[in-house]
C-alpha cells in the first residue's frame, strides 16, 4: 500500500498524444455531423462518443475488460448485433414496391458492381483481397453487411470501413444527381414511363422472404446470416399474426442493439488502427464505389434504353442501391427537373427496394466467394 | 495465381452471380405472383389486425369518431354564426386529423 | 490460396439429403400452421424459420458459432430463454379467478394426471426414464415449463418435445369436448352450480406469489427456477407501484425472448434429431398426455360430483389445465350445448388458473423427482 | 428396481406432492382471505396509481374529463335542437368511451 | 439409480437454519417497504424477492447456475448492469437547471463530504481501507454508483451496502429538515434570493455532456465509466436527432436492467454475508453518510452566506446531494414553513442537479484514488 | 503510513479535487454559455423535432390545436349562457392542459 502512486492517478493528461488528440477531434466530428448535419445520427453520434471515449489515457471504460470491450466481445466478434441490427431492419422494410415491379429487380444487382470495381483497384494500390473485399463491400452502402463482412475479412480495419460507410450514406443525394446527368444525354431523361403495378398477394408476400432465404442460402451458404435475418424479421411483420414480435423486432431489438453497435464500433477508432495511410485510401476507395455503383446503375440503365428500344429511363438505374428511399427520391426530383410531369417514382422505388435486397446478396456472396480461398 | 487475377476471377464470378441471384428473384416473384393473385384487399387488411390489443385501441378509437364529428359539427355551426375565426372552418373539413388514424404503440 | 476452392462454394444444392428435405417440409408446415391455422404464431414461426435455416446445407448460421448456436448456448442451455418468458408470463397472468375461487385449486392437480401416466407408457416403450419424464411434461401443455424441464433430463430429444407441445396446444378447443363428453353423462352435464365468488384483497393478491414461491420452492427447490420466476413476474403486476417493470416483463422481456426461443429451439430440428421412430412415439404420447391429462380432469370432476351429492359438474374438471383461458371457454360452450342457461365460465376460470399453476408446479415436480434419481 | 417400478413410485409421489400441493394452496388462500378482507374497492384502485409517468397522465386525463363533458353535453344540446342524427345521443350518453380509461402505455 | 434417494428431495424444509429466516424476514421487509412505503419500489421489490429466492435451502434458482447466479456474472461482475442503468439515467436527467444557473456547482461538491468522513470513520472501526470506500460512497445516494464501486472495492459487501443505499434513498425527506433547521440561524433561513436564470442554447446542452466527459475522464480516469454512460445517455436525450434511442435508453434498456440487477443484488443477500456485525456497521455508517453530506452543504451554504454578505440562504446547500428532485422540493417547503413568499425552488434545482452530477464524481473519485492504491 | 493516514491524505485529496471539479464545470458552463449563445427559442424546439415519428405526431397535434380551442370556445360559450357549471372557465382559460404537450412516446 503505498500513497506515493495516488499522484500517479492524476498524470492523464500528460499521456495524450497527437494521434488521440486527432482521433478526439475525428470523434467530435462524426457527433457534429450526426446532430448538425443530420447523417445516420442514430449511429454517428454513438460511434462518435465511442470514439471519444477510446482515445483518452487510461479511459477504463474502453479497455478490454471496459463496457465498450465487453459489447465489442459479445456484439461485434460473435457478428450478433449486426445481425440482431438486420432482424429489426426486416421487420422495417416494405419489399412491395418490388413485388409489385418485379422488373426492376436487375437494377439491384447494376447498382452494387462498384463493390467489385473498387475490390480491384484496392488490390492495385497493394491491399491485400481479404481487405480488398471488405473496402469493396462499403459499396453495399449497408452498415451491418459492412461490419460483419469486414469483422470477418479484416477485423483490423473495422473501424475505417464502418465510419466510411456510414458517413456517405446521407451523401447519397449530393453524389447521385451529377453522375446521373453525366451519364445520361437529354433525350433519356426525359423518357416517360407508364406504371401497371402488379398486384400482390399477402400469400406472396409471406412466402418471398421464405423463398428468398432458401435460395441466397442455397447459393451462398456463407451469407446466410445475412439474408436469413433480414428476410426473418420481414416475415415476421409480413405474417401479420405477431405484431407484437415484429415491433419488438424493429422497437426494442433494433434500437438497444444500434446502441450498443455504434459504441463498440467508435471504440475500434484507436489513433493506432486509424492513422495511417491506409484509412485515407479506404476513405478514398469506398466514395469511389459509392461513385461507382451509381455509375453502375446508370450505365445498366442506358443499356435497358437501349434494348427496350428507348422505352426505359436510365435515371431509374441510379437508384438501384441500398439507400432507401433517398435514392428513388433523387431520381424522381432529377426526373422532374427536366420533364415536371414526369412520374418516375414508383419504378424507382422498385429499383430502390431492390437495391436493399441486392446490397445484401452482394456483401454476401463477397465474402463467400473470399471464404473459399 | 496473383491476387489481381483472382480478383478479377472473384469479380467476374461476384457480378455473374449476382445478376443470377436477382434475376432468379424476378422469376421467383413472377411465379408467386400468378399461383398467388391477391384476393379481396379489403380482407386482407382487416386480417392484419389480429393482434389483441391493437384491436381494443383501434376499437375505441372507431367508437369515438361519432363523437369527434359530432363536436366538429358543433363547432363549425357555432362559428359559422359567429365568424370570428375565418379560417379555421377550413381545417375542419379536412377532418379530424392524422392523430385518430395514428396507431397505438 | 486456391482460386479452384471457389467453385466448391456453389455445391450447397447437391448437399441437400432427403432428411433436410423433410425437414424444410416440416418448417414449412410448421410456418404454415402459424400463420394460417393461427396455432400459436409468437412459437411456430421463429421455431419454423429455425428450422429452415438448420436444413440448408453449410448455412452459416445455424452452425455451432451461428447466430443460431450462439443463442442456443446463451439461452437454452443457460434456461435463460424460458425462465426470462415466464418472468413475462408471471407479469400477464391475474391469479384473480383462482384467489376467488380456492376451491378448484385440485383440480389444477387433477389436470395433470396425464403427465405420469404418460411417463409410465413411455417407460413401457423403451424410453429410458429421463426421457419417459420429458416426454410426460408435453402434458404440463406449458411451452417454458416443458422447454426447461427436456434440456435438463434429455437435451438430445428437446426438438420434437417442445414442437410437439406447441404444436398440440392450439389442439385444446378440438380435444378437450370429445373427451368431455365421452366421460360424462347428460344428467352430470346438466348441473348448474351457484356462482360465490370470495372478494380478494390487494394484499392477499401481493402475498399470494410470494407464499407460493416459499412453499412450492419448500417442496421441490429443484423446480424453483420455473415457481420463482412466473411468481416474481406476477408480484410485480399485483404490488401496483413498479407498472414499468412489470411492463417491461411482459412486453420487451417477453417477446425478445420469444423470439430468440423460437429461433434455438427451431435451429435443434435437424433431420437426424428428428427423423426417428421416437419422433413418432413422442408425437404420439404428447397427444396421449393431453387426453388423459382432461380425462383425468373430467373424472376427478365426477368424483367431485359424487362427493358433493350432484352439486359439482364434472365438465368443470376438463379445464384444471394449463391452456389459458381457451379451455375454460370450452366448457362453457359444451355446457350451453345442453342447458343454455347453464353459466360455468366463472368455476371452469377457476379450474384454469389452477391448471396453469399446476402445469408449472407438477412440471417442476417431475423435474425434482428424476434429479434424486 | 426396473425402470417401470421406479416409474410407478415417482408417479404415485408426484401426483400425491401435487395434489397436496395444490391442497395447502387452497388453504394458504383461505387464510389469506381472511387474514386481508378488502377494503374498498376504489382506494385500491387509487393505490395502483403509483408511477409516477402514470400518474402525470392520468392526471391530465382526469383534467379533461370535465372538457369531454362539456363537449358531450354542448354537443348533444345542439343535436337535441337540430336532431340532425337520431341515434348519436345515445353513444354519448354512455360517457366518453374506452379511450379516457386507456392505461398510458 | 436409487429410488432411496428420492425422499431425500423433501427435506429441504429440515435444512432452514435461522439465518435463512431472519434474511427471509429481511426479504419481506424490502418488499414490504417497497410497495407499501414506496420506499424506491422498482429496486427494493426485486431485491427483496431476490433476498427470499436465496435463503431458500437448495434453491435451484439461487446457486452459481441458476437464474440469478448467471444474472450476478453477466451484469455486475462485468459492471454492465450499473453502466446500462447509467446510460438510461444519463437519458432522463435534465442538466438545464445547472446550466442555467452554474454558480449552484460547487453545492454539488459540499453536498458529497459525507462520504469523506465515513471513510474516516470506517477505518476507525476497523474496516479496511477499501471497505470504508464502499461505505463511504453510501453517500453518494445513487444506487448504480453505489454497486459499481463496491463491487470494485469491496464485492463481499456488495449486499449490505448497496441494500443501505437504496433504503435510506427514500428517507431523505425525513432527514433533511431537521438537519436543515438545526445548522441554520432563523435570519439566515429568512433569506430571499433573486433568480436570474441563463438562457441555455441547444449547443450548450449538447456540448455539456461531451465536455463533462472529457474533464472527468481526464482528471480520473478509473471513473469514466460511471460519467462516461450517464453522459452518454444524456447526449443522446439533448442532440434531438435520436430519440428513439433515447427512449429506448431510459425505458428498454432502464427497466430490464433494473429488473435483472435488482434480482442479482438480492442474490448476494445470504445470511452468511448479511448477518454479522460489520452489516450493522454498515448500516449505520451509511445513515451517518446521509447525514454528513446535508450537513456539509448547509455548513457549505453558511459559508456562501458569509462570503456573499448575506446574499445566499443556507438552506439551498442541503440539496446539493443525489436525490432529484426530492431533496431541492424539501428546500422548498422548509424556506415556505419561515417565509411563505420564498421561492427557493428554483436555485434548490441548480444545486440538487449538481448534486446528481457530484455524486458520479465522488463516487468516481473515491474508486479513482483507492486503485492507486 | 497507517491506513487513517491514508484515509486523511484520500479524504483531503478528494474533497480538493472534487471541488476543483465542479469548479471547474462551473468555468466551462459560464465559457460554453457565453459561446453558443441561444437563438430565438422557437427554432431550438423545432430543431428538437428531427424524428420522423415525433415529427408526425407533433404535427397531428398541432393540427388538432385549433380544433381544441374551437372546442373550448364554443362549450364555455354556451355554459357561459347556461351557467351551469361556474368553475369550469378557468380550465379551460388554462388551455388544453397538460396532456396536448406530452410527448408521444
Ligand atoms: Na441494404
Ligand atoms: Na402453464
Ligand atoms: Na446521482
Amino acid at each position: 500500500m503505498d500513497i506515493d502512486n495516488i499522484w500517479q492517478l492524476f498524470q492523464a493528461p500528460t499521456l495524450i498524444t497527437w494521434k488521440m488528440l486527432v482521433m478526439l477531434i475525428a470523434g467530435g466530428i462524426l457527433i457534429y455531423l450526426g446532430i448538425a448535419k443530420d447523417y445516420e445520427p442514430m449511429l454517428l453520434i454513438p460511434i462518435g462518443f465511442g470514439a471519444l471515449l477510446t482515445n483518452l489515457p487510461l479511459s477504463g471504460i474502453a479497455g478490454e475488460d471496459g463496457l465498450l470491450g465487453v459489447l465489442y466481445r459479445i456484439g461485434i466478434k460473435t457478428e450478433i448485433f449486426p445481425l440482431l441490427l438486420f432482424i429489426g431492419l426486416g421487420a422495417m422494410t416494405d419489399f412491395g414496391p418490388l413485388l409489385e415491379n418485379p422488373k426492376m429487380a436487375l437494377l439491384g444487382a447494376a447498382g452494387h458492381i462498384g463493390i467489385f470495381a473498387t475490390l480491384l483497384l484496392a488490390i492495385q494500390l497493394g491491399f491485400d483481397i481479404f481487405e480488398a473485399g471488405s473496402i469493396g463491400v462499403i459499396g453495399t452502402m449497408d452498415g451491418p453487411t459492412v461490419i460483419f463482412v469486414a469483422s470477418k475479412l479484416s477485423p483490423e480495419m473495422l473501424a475505417p470501413i464502418s465510419v466510411a460507410a456510414y458517413s456517405y450514406m446521407s451523401l447519397v443525394p449530393i453524389i447521385q444527381p451529377p453522375i446521373m446527368k453525366l451519364l445520361t444525354t437529354k433525350k433519356e431523361r426525359l423518357v416517360r414511363m407508364t406504371y401497371s403495378k402488379q398486384e400482390v398477394s399477402k400469400t406472396t408476400r409471406v412466402l418471398f422472404p421464405i423463398v428468398v432465404t432458401l435460395f441466397v442460402t442455397l447459393i451462398a451458404p456463407v451469407a446466410s446470416p445475412l439474408i436469413a435475418t433480414i428476410m426473418f424479421g420481414n416475415l415476421l411483420r409480413e405474417s401479420g399474426v405477431v405484431d407484437r414480435l415484429a415491433n419488438a423486432a424493429k422497437n426494442e431489438i433494433a434500437n438497444v442493439t444500434t446502441i450498443f453497435l455504434g459504441l463498440s464500433i467508435g471504440a475500434t477508432m484507436t489513433g493506432e488502427a486509424f492513422i495511417r495511410l491506409e484509412t485515407l485510401y479506404i476513405l478514398l476507395l469506398g466514395l469511389f464505389a459509392f461513385v461507382m455503383d451509381m455509375a453502375g446503375g446508370v450505365l445498366f440503365g442506358k443499356f435497358l434504353y437501349l434494348v427496350t428500344g428507348g422505352k426505359f429511363n436510365p435515371l431509374i438505374g441510379s437508384a438501384g442501391i441500398s439507400a432507401f428511399p433517398m435514392s428513388a427520391r433523387v431520381v424522381q426530383r432529377v426526373g422532374q427537373e427536366y420533364d415536371y410531369q414526369n412520374f418516375l417514382l414508383m419504378h424507382a422505388m422498385g429499383a430502390n427496394t431492390a437495391g436493399q435486397l441486392g446490397s445484401v446478396i452482394a456483401g454476401g456472396l463477397v465474402l463467400a466467394l473470399l471464404s473459399g480461398l | 495465381m496473383d491476387e489481381f487475377s483472382i480478383g478479377i476471377t472473384i469479380s467476374v464470378l461476384g457480378i455473374g452471380v449476382l445478376f443470377a441471384a436477382l434475376g432468379l428473384l424476378t422469376l421467383v416473384i413472377l411465379l408467386l405472383s400468378r399461383l398467388f393473385r391477391p384476393v379481396s384487399k379489403d380482407e386482407g387488411e382487416e386480417k392484419m389486425v389480429q393482434d389483441e390489443t391493437e384491436g381494443l385501441v383501434s376499437a375505441s378509437q372507431r367508437e369515438k369518431r361519432p363523437l369527434v364529428a359530432a363536436v366538429a359539427v358543433a363547432v363549425s355551426h357555432l362559428l359559422a354564426e359567429e365568424k370570428k375565426k375565418a379560417g379555421l372552418g377550413q381545417s375542419l373539413h379536412k377532418g379530424p386529423g392524422k392523430y385518430w388514424d395514428r396507431k397505438a404503440k
